[in-house]
């Protein structure tokens, strides 16, 4: 039997994040901006905090737990915007917003072969193999909404 | 079938068989169904029920004259006989409510028994092995009259702690408790249960919705008062479940939902509910639906309900004994160890690799299982999980199953090592 | 088909053609269904959409990782789809709430809404020519918080008399009425009846029980609030129904019944109710029904509402004309005498026959009939009459049921003169 | 077409009694015994009055609404007890009873030559054909259920 999607989700770098999580822990809040998220079909639970400060992002931790996917996706997401200033943060997570939803088939074409917007993603493309396992996507977003939540609390104080 | 096959004194192969859904190949491999406990597989004879309904019988239920609507209503009327026969109800199909499920079961009994007999302070007892049905609507009946709702706690054993139950017995007027928890797999001592319940004055409810599936259920014998239970889960159809209680209970209970069917009489100014189980059943009731539940009862007895909890649980024996011997501790039991007492769930909890992890790479052999709080968030709460990777077994279940569980669960552990 | 068949615009054969129950034998008669108020025919493409359902898909939706579970989750999901589609909801699916029907969707609306929205002296206007499911339960909710549960008159033409309106809206919270009646056949003017509303500044509700599957329906257009439906009236399963709301609304709404599902968390000191069409779906669904449900979705955009419209409308009027002159006046039809803004609904009153000695002769004849109050006692209590024969037309009716209607009615005329 | 079953149900005598009714009225309460008897599924409503003096049933009186069958049942009914002693009116009850609840088929065996006991009951014999329409029982057996609350009520005053 083929376990080639299984591969494609679970691909080293994911494994990786999930088995040591980049920047987990808490920060004072205040400084930091406080936000929770929720993903009750799993119980994926994520509490994130951020520093924002002339625009940038100079910290980011996260406590919580959930699965694989959602845990990786997480450290992965803290990795790619910390230091970053706003705008580059809302490129990240547009692209990845658009990775999610690629369709399944525009993948498999393109097969080991990312697209171009995939490889500038960095690691993070390494979650590209869940829009194979549409239940898992809600997993895989956990985290980038509520650092959405969370970047518009920080633009608004 | 490839693997070895170690044949149980029950021949589930049969009733395999005859389960169309067992022809599924998922990934492929064969349908490996180890989620009973969440919904069941229909025999071919259910799903021929109802579509024979539709194709020869189908019209609107009572008041009808027509043949049609006779035969449509004989087929209703019939399943609450088929019932109330297969829980020995003591006062017979005057006894059944038909309603949508085990939830919708438990909403009845709080909001028209509970919010009739219950007043502020009074306790409803239930455990903290409860489904989120027996909880919740208890809830909700708190906030509109004040009582109380208390928990019998789930010793490290993981079977009810009943050492302070006297004092937890205090104000109590209705305990409601799970015959099997769908977690834990854990069967609960309901005539035992029942005894003290009535010593201390108070009600005995039953959360049919896993027992009633895999034990034979006798209200009479083990003489409980309210008993509620879901179709889906006893090889019937999504969409109906079962309220029982004693007709003396039910006569005096009020309306709960109101519309046509429940009335006597409605004027500008009032109505007059009915009388019986009617007085319950507002609205067009499932009527397809029963059909597939006498049907669903038919295959059961036909089985024999003692056959089927024999045969399962062999199988929780051969798969506790397994696991253990397989993962050497890396794969937890979360439930008792110790097959007595115990119905075949098994939740697991896989060093290192979170339940929903577990239950995507099991679909990749085809497993089914289930990962989450499995609606029992309280219990959940109570050993530190967020979720395990549950398994549960039917009458349809073989050892194959355990073979390509454990055949899955070796890759899920060796993936995430 | 021996009898000579008048073809109209529309070509009901093939629809007939596909409804296996049109099949069936009755007294050594083929069926004539004149019965689709109370329930319908679902075509073959239902029944095996629930087949295939359960021998292909069957699982528990929601928190299902493995396969078959992925694909009964988007069967439901698909069918909250295919109804929000159907009915124009501006918000989509998020606004389709999965009951077991009309009646428990105006429960959901009394008891949910209407508790949190309503307080004593508020008003809730209602017709006299509303189904008891637009009546108990707001007569239940007028126990609990004291409103005011108000009646528009039935004029002698069988409409809704609006003379008084603007006095009849005085502390009118909500405007609740049935889009056309399942006892006159009446079609209530909802557009004008909003407006109204809103101009009141009230909430409007529609019972969508008959005209759902009569007419097309476009919540958005109508600007309506709030719609409740059956399935098993739209040519799909019983044991289903859709309560709608506008999604501002619907967020707005307190839980109603309580159980798995319809949290987000389960504490032993309380719960937090989950948002959206969830809150409102305690309990298992009713998972194969929704899969019907899409599939008679999917056949009647296929037939096209305005042609199922057009071609009952050409059935009442032939109806209405050969009724009148076949028996002068011994059987008067109770309901509009003219087929303008009226469905295929024919209440009859046969001279010296009761309805139920008229269903009997008629059954003889295979023609299917119901008898009764139909659930709607105030208006029959309006018109003076304890019970109506009643036919009505689905879109499988063609004038040849209308032939052995007449011939059965004569039958029963004479028996009795 | 056979229409068999139907004479069956529509038997001349019940017609008659339809459209004839006996002891239709009213009857002043007290002295005499006024119940009410309702079948919710039909509709069927009807109030006897009944007059016991010294065991016997002297006056019988009835309103209400219904279909031929509850209406010739009720007429039939109070034909059969008018002038009887209690323990007569409790034999034609029984009798009528077991009437009702008799197998179609043994019916169907004995075709037009109705059994013994049939025969006993006279006139009432003529609601044997309901039993072929299980739903119109009901309605057969709504007057003799109203005439046994009042007798009981009767005999305990
Ligand atoms: C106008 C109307 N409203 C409500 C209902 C109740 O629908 P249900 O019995 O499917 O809940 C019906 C059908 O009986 C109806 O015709
Ligand atoms: C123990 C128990 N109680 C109640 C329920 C609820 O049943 P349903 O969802 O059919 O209403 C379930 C199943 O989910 C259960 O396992």
């Amino acid at each position: 039997m083929t376990m080639s999607n299984l591969d494609d989700l679970y691909r080293e770098i994911i494994l990786d994040h999930y088995r040591t999580p980049r920047n987990r822990g808490e920060l004072e809040s205040p400084p930091a901006v406080r936000v929770e998220g929720f993903n009750p079909l799993c119980g994926d639970e994520l509490v994130l905090y951020l520093v924002v400060e002339d625009g940038v992002v100079t910290n980011i931790k996260m406590t919580g737990h959930g699965c694989s996917i959602s845990q990786a996706s997480s450290s992965l997401m803290s990795v790619a915007v910390k230091g970053k200033s706003l705008p580059e943060v809302e490129t990240v997570m547009e692209r990845f917003k658009e990775m999610m939803t690629l369709k399944e088939r525009s993948l498999d074409e393109n097969g080991e072969e990312a697209p171009l917007d995939l490889r500038s993603l960095g690691e993070i493309a390494a979650l590209a193999g869940v829009v194979k396992f549409p239940v898992r996507i809600k997993c895989a977003t956990l985290a980038w909404k509520t650092l959405a939540e969370a970047v518009a609390e920080a633009s608004s104080n | 079938m490839a693997r070895g096959e170690r044949v149980t004194s029950f021949d589930a192969r049969a009733v395999r068989a005859d389960t169309p859904m067992m022809k599924r190949v998922v990934n492929g491999r064969p349908l490996t169904y180890l989620d009973s406990a969440s919904s069941s597989l229909p025999p071919r004879a259910v799903i021929e029920a109802i579509s024979r309904y539709y194709e020869l019988h189908h019209a609107n239920v009572h008041r009808g004259v027509y043949t049609t609507a006779n035969e449509a209503t004989e087929i209703f009327e019939g399943a609450r006989v088929a019932v109330a026969d297969f829980i020995h109800a003591p006062g017979g199909a005057e006894e059944v409510v038909f309603t949508h499920g085990t939830t919708e079961s438990f909403n009845l009994l709080a909001k028209s028994w509970g919010a009739a007999n219950l007043r502020e302070g009074d306790v409803v007892l239930v455990s903290e092995m409860e489904h989120h049905a027996n909880i919740v609507p208890w809830f909700q009946l708190r906030e509109t009259t004040g009582i109380e709702v208390r928990f019998i706690p789930v010793g490290d054993d993981y079977r009810l702690d009943l050492t302070d139950i006297d004092r937890l017995m205090d104000g109590v007027r209705l305990l409601s408790v799970t015959g099997m928890s769908n977690v834990l797999g854990t069967i609960n001592p309901l005539g035992e249960l029942a005894a003290l319940a009535h010593r201390h004055g108070a009600l005995f409810a039953v959360d049919g919705a896993q027992s009633i599936a895999h034990l034979p259920t006798d209200v009479a014998a083990l003489d409980i008062d309210f008993l509620a239970f879901s179709a889906h889960k006893m090889l019937g159809p999504t969409g109906l479940g079962v309220f029982w209680t004693r007709r003396e209970i039910l006569a005096d209970m009020p309306p709960f939902l109101g519309g046509g069917g429940m009335i006597l009489d409605v004027r500008t100014d009032g109505y007059t509910p009915a009388s019986g189980p009617t007085r319950f059943e507002a609205g067009t009731p499932a009527i397809a639906e029963t059909a597939g539940l006498s049907a669903a009862i038919r295959y059961l007895n036909g089985l024999g309900m003692d056959n089927v909890a024999a045969h399962e649980h062999e199988l929780t024996i051969d798969a506790l004994e397994r696991l253990e011997k397989e993962f050497s501790g890396r794969v937890r039991v979360i439930g008792p160890a110790d097959a007595t007492s115990r119905g075949g769930v098994l939740s697991l909890d896989v060093e290192g690799v979170h339940p929903h992890d577990v239950a995507q790479i099991l679909d990749q052999y085809g497993v089914c299982v289930r990962p989450g709080h499995h609606c029992a968030k309280p219990l959940m709460r109570r050993f530190g999980l967020a979720a395990t990777a549950r398994a549960s077994f039917g009458p349809y279940s073989l050892t194959s199953d355990t073979d390509v569980l454990i055949e899955a669960l070796g890759e899920a552990v060796s993936l995430f090592a």
